[in-house]
């Protein structure tokens, strides 16, 4: 066991799973001796060498559609996009076919696939490297999205996208790369898909978040649970398809609902979650359910990028409201 | 000011518009009787056609398109492919799934609204149609790279339109297919039109064999009315591909005789004669004409197989039919390896909602 | 006035504005000679000529991009995509253009562009025809998106969109091309962008929706009526800026929402409005906000298509349960 | 087998590496002095860059492009143009913006990190920097076609790079521009490098001035390290394009000689050698070398030169420091003509939460 980074998980899944399956290859821009822009293919062509880990062209819609070709012969394609703000073009291909190729062929050809792309602002970045835009695979039927928060979980959630049957987006939190370590059991043991974590338990509040917003929200957490508030802490992880079932059974048991996310507020997955939970636990509710998050604006660039990013006391004030009503 | 790069478009023509072989007979072709498969594929793709355009007409099937008048093309890709090749069409091309053992019931199928058309029970690899023009050629290299990945010695060949040339999955596909050499043969279907959009419109390029060159690959241009030398340019190509040789651009020249789809009026946007000038150069035509000299095949013979045909194509359409429905609950069956959770309470819904 | 539909008041919108704005052009495949695969822009090459109504190349990114560079040079580009179906090539030049420029260049160059699409379900198209993704464009800041339900409205909405200095995505209902006939004045006039309407009002229920799915909302709630349910219908129209006056005011009123569209229920559209309706008007609800939509899934080939789209019957059995709910 | 279509791809250079003129000096210029102020506009550039790279270094500006190496390429594009025409760069291009009325200070502001740098004071028509790469070319596509239906005498210029040439809008657009004929000229900028992509796993092609066969248009190469061929193959291009004679594409043969980005370590991916042996093609060197020998410029000009550019650059940094933040309120102030109601609550709670 070692103390490992968010993209260090990344990358040992990677490896894991290269030495493991040989059917798995990675493709992407920058991807081979580069090891990516952030480092996540570090060493891995070198290891495996350039058939199994393979620089493109610059070109996401070839990236996106070769992989569908690679998919339906067997092949198990894990692609990076170099960051979200690139991801827009493989849309086509995305929806229009590795989400439904399974479908529309009654299941004789398939996609199992993964595409993965560091998303998020907050690093300081240039202009288009600030995108948080999950809800638009999130409203995608045949593609699940899965956002990591932690090292532990990258690891088992990387492995269980590679190894889906069917199309995975997996988007990592590049603000919390390297900002928080964990011992992780280089184990190749997986983790469920379809599951949220419930992180901390309480009573009093269920909080939901999943990728780089879990840090604010976690300290957010913490500050509650000093003052006395039980907090059930849930980073929702596998976006689509959505755990209702522990959302729900969380808001049922503290009647509050805060959701944070990054992402402009609009037609975010925050939305989804707040919907069915009025849906489906309204009665429960003892406050309205609060979303904070992006607002409906393009990410600022850097200098003033921090007004746009949820922050601990905007949780924190939200928080207070949602307990305090009556 | 120094010539560096210097590039040559060839076109191939064997057997010209009169039914003349103009030049001797090439492979994969010995005597003229190797002529009469390929020969009688033609006619059966024309047969479904009219048969087809005849099931929308009475809203037996939905929109549909004709291949007529592109039947050599699609013959002569289909015979220049072994059986595990992978093809990969665009919507205008079961002339090249049926002789790759897709069956006629199949397509009728898939146009009559039925996902179960897509399923083939023969030739599994082989793709569905592409309805969003042109992203077939991505698949195709991605199907060439899983070749020359696992070493297996097959081809990826795939079809796209005149207009899908202009599209992006095309041109970055190329691209790929040129840096990676990887076992693929593009055809552009060059039928002049794009549903409304004449060639002129389409690209300034004077042929679309030189979009190759823009990556590196070889380009070629074939008359596609012409079923011998379709056959044996792209034959050429799919055993240079096979070698390892790299992939093959190929610009079929031929003519899109019917409207778009049966859903699009071509009078609207194009005169009656061109469609005229256009018969004279039919592939069928031509190729009959030089059969029948070569005395391999008769106008008896072409009734009767012609009567057979049409035997085939009322069996398939009965055959579909005859299909019963598929469940309601296939809407959701198909979706993922295994139904998420989430999803079913909508199953239940919607086989609930179906008896409201 | 004349009695027209709404693929024809498409017609006279585009004409009037271009007879009356020399800057508005159009462009797409297949709209000149052709006036596009559903007639939407019959007859306008003839008469206002190529240079104004231009035929394009098959190439869906470039009529976005293009029209990005044509209208920061003065000029309103009104393109067409032929279906929706095609349009998420356009979605990188839309979101990481269209949408931004004013904002990235602080006002210097501009994007007041239209996006036309015929959207939607149940015409018996081929596969890849009937999509209704309406809310992959509403969670993007910066874009306008606009689905109109009657004659009157696409005419007078979409003049709007054309007028308006920023990018507005115009999502005609082609299923409901030919459906109604309306008296149209064709008159210049504009109807306003981010206001909702309400079609017929009542207390009892509010039902919202928007495009082709108003006519089994309509038909829906004449049924209702005639049992002496009074309903606020609400045609949302312009989805994004989202006017939630109007629809928390209704709400405020009812007690009771029920929503129906016709895109796959999660991420859709119905969460925002669901979610926006639970954090203001939680008090106000008597029974819990429903959705009814199509469902997570690929629209099925024609076949079996009408299993997917939201029935008459079946919004009567929601709002059956929303008013009985107590 | 008929030849249908044949092209020739001819490359440009009129000042070798060693700076001896090998042609006579074209047009625009007309004697050595002439190349002073282009020079002098290389030097400029180079200044800017290595007072940028010091800035990212001790953290006040953000990740930052170093054009070092492509001075003469820039130079050419920009001497090439008319005020009136529009430049839509890449983001590696402030030394052509420089030239088009752009200062340092908005350059510094733009990679500071604050959207003002993207309101040019002039050049009020060319475009802010692109990163999503090669989607200027549409751009300028859309522009220049204005020009032609607005019959505007003006030429729309772009540049992208040699990996940009790979993608969607790279090639759509040259089919656009190719069948439109507008008044285009796009400039692949090949510096051999896609952050660690060489030149070579970009494409297959020769040349990327034969992209533009593709689209029947003119391609070219040229030396990029040689101002005179670069402004002369450019001035030309855009002189045909604004006359109504078409689009052009012209390569130009460059060297990225610094890393991709302040954020990159290009000795991950290539050595040391290959970058001294670019040294020795450097555009300023032998441009330099040229005009001395001419006797037009000498070393103690050059020292005064270099002098002034650094109180320049100084000065930009200053002022670019001085400079107050936006107000917060500005996140929301330009999203749309008229901020929407629905926006209003954000724009508050923005204001208000920043005293939180
Ligand atoms: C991405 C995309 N855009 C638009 C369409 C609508 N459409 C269907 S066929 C067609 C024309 C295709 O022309 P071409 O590629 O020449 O093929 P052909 O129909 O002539 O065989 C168009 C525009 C589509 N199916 N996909
Ligand atoms: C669409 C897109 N994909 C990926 C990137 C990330 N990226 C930034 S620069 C670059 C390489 C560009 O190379 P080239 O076009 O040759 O231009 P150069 O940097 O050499 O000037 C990449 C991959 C991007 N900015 N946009
Ligand atoms: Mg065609
Ligand atoms: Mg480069």
């Amino acid at each position: 066991m070692t103390m490992i980074t968010i993209v260090e998980a990344v990358n040992r899944a990677l490896a894991y799973e290269l030495e493991a399956d040989p059917s798995v290859v990675l493709l992407g821009e920058d991807i081979g001796v580069n090891g990516g822009v952030f480092r996540a293919t570090d060493g891995l062509q070198a290891q495996f060498g350039k058939t199994r880990v393979i620089d493109t062209p610059l070109a996401e819609i070839a990236i996106s559609g070769v992989s569908v070709g690679l998919a339906t012969q067997g092949l198990k394609p894990v692609s990076e996009i170099q960051f979200m703000g690139f991801i827009y073009a493989t849309m086509e291909q995305l929806i229009s076919h590795a989400a439904r190729m399974r479908n529309r062929t009654r299941g004789r050809l398939t996609c199992p696939m993964v595409v993965r792309a560091p998303y998020g602002a907050g690093i300081h970045a240039p202009e288009h490297h600030s995108e948080s835009t999950e809800a638009l695979f999130v409203h995608i039927p045949g593609l699940k999205v899965v956002i990591p928060s932690t090292p532990r979980r990258t690891y088992g959630l990387l492995l269980a996208a590679i190894r889906d049957p069917d199309p995975v987006i997996f988007l990592e939190p590049e603000r919390i790369y390297r900002l928080i370590k964990q011992d992780v059991e280089e184990d190749g043991v997986a983790l469920p898909l379809e599951k949220c974590f419930i992180e901390r338990e309480g009573s009093d509040l269920t909080l939901i978040s999943w990728g780089a917003s879990m840090h604010e929200a976690r300290q957010a957490v913490a500050s509650l649970e000093a003052k006395g508030v039980g907090v059930d802490l849930i980073d929702v992880a596998t976006l689509s398809p959505l755990d209702s079932e522990t959302i729900l059974a969380s808001v049922e048991k503290t009647g509050r609902c805060l959701i944070v996310h990054e992402a402009p507020k609009t037609g975010g997955m925050g939305a989804e979650i707040a919907a069915r939970i009025c849906e489906k636990a309204l009665l429960s509710l003892k406050a309205p359910v609060k979303r904070v998050t992006g607002y409906d604006i393009i990410v600022p660039l850097y200098k003033l990028e921090k007004h746009y990013l949820p922050s601990v006391k905007v949780i924190l004030q939200a928080a207070q409201e949602i307990l305090e009503f009556a | 000011m120094q010539p560096i790069a210097h590039f040559e478009i060839y076109s191939h023509q064997f057997l010209n518009s009169a039914g003349d072989l103009t030049l001797p007979l090439p492979p994969p072709f010995h005597s003229p009787r190797d002529l009469l498969k390929p020969y009688q594929h033609m006619l059966r793709i024309r047969a479904f056609d009219s048969k087809a355009v005849a099931l929308q007409r009475t809203g037996q099937i939905g929109t549909f398109p004709s291949s007529e008048g592109e039947e050599a093309s699609m013959a002569g890709i289909a015979f220049a492919m072994q059986a595990e090749d992978v093809f990969l069409p665009s919507y205008r091309e079961h002339g090249v799934l049926f002789a790759r053992g897709v069956s006629m019931e199949e397509v009728l199928l898939y146009w009559g609204g039925d996902e179960r058309g897509s399923n083939y029970a023969n030739a599994r690899q082989d793709f569905p149609i592409a309805v969003p023009i042109a992203t077939q050629v991505l698949h195709a290299v991605g199907v060439a790279t899983a070749f020359k990945l696992k070493g297996e010695k097959k081809v990826a060949v795939t079809t796209c339109g005149d207009g899908g040339s202009s599209r992006a999955d095309f041109n970055e596909g190329l691209n790929f297919a040129g840096v990676w050499q990887i076992p693929l043969v593009v055809v552009v279907v060059n039928n002049q039109w794009a549903i409304s959009v004449p060639r002129s419109s389409q690209s300034k390029a004077a042929t679309f064999a030189q979009k190759a060159i823009a990556a590196g690959m070889e380009g070629i241009q074939v008359d596609g009315n012409d079923l011998i030398a379709m056959t044996h340019v792209c034959r050429q190509a799919v055993d240079k591909a096979r070698t390892g040789a790299g992939p093959t651009l190929i610009e079929a020249v031929t003519y899109r005789m019917a409207p778009h789809t049966t859903a699009d009026d071509a009078s609207r946007y194009r005169g009656q004669e061109e469609v005229n000038s256009a018969k004279a150069l039919d592939p069928i035509l031509r190729l009959k004409t030089f059969l029948m000299r070569e005395k391999v095949w008769s106008l008896d013979e072409e009734e009767a197989f012609k009567q057979k045909l049409q035997e085939e194509v009322n069996e398939a359409a009965k055959a579909y039919q005859a299909m019963s429905p598929q469940p309601i609950e296939s809407i959701f069956d198909y979706l993922y390896a295994k139904l998420p959770r989430a999803l079913e309470e909508q199953k239940a819904q919607a086989v609930e909602r179906s008896e409201l």
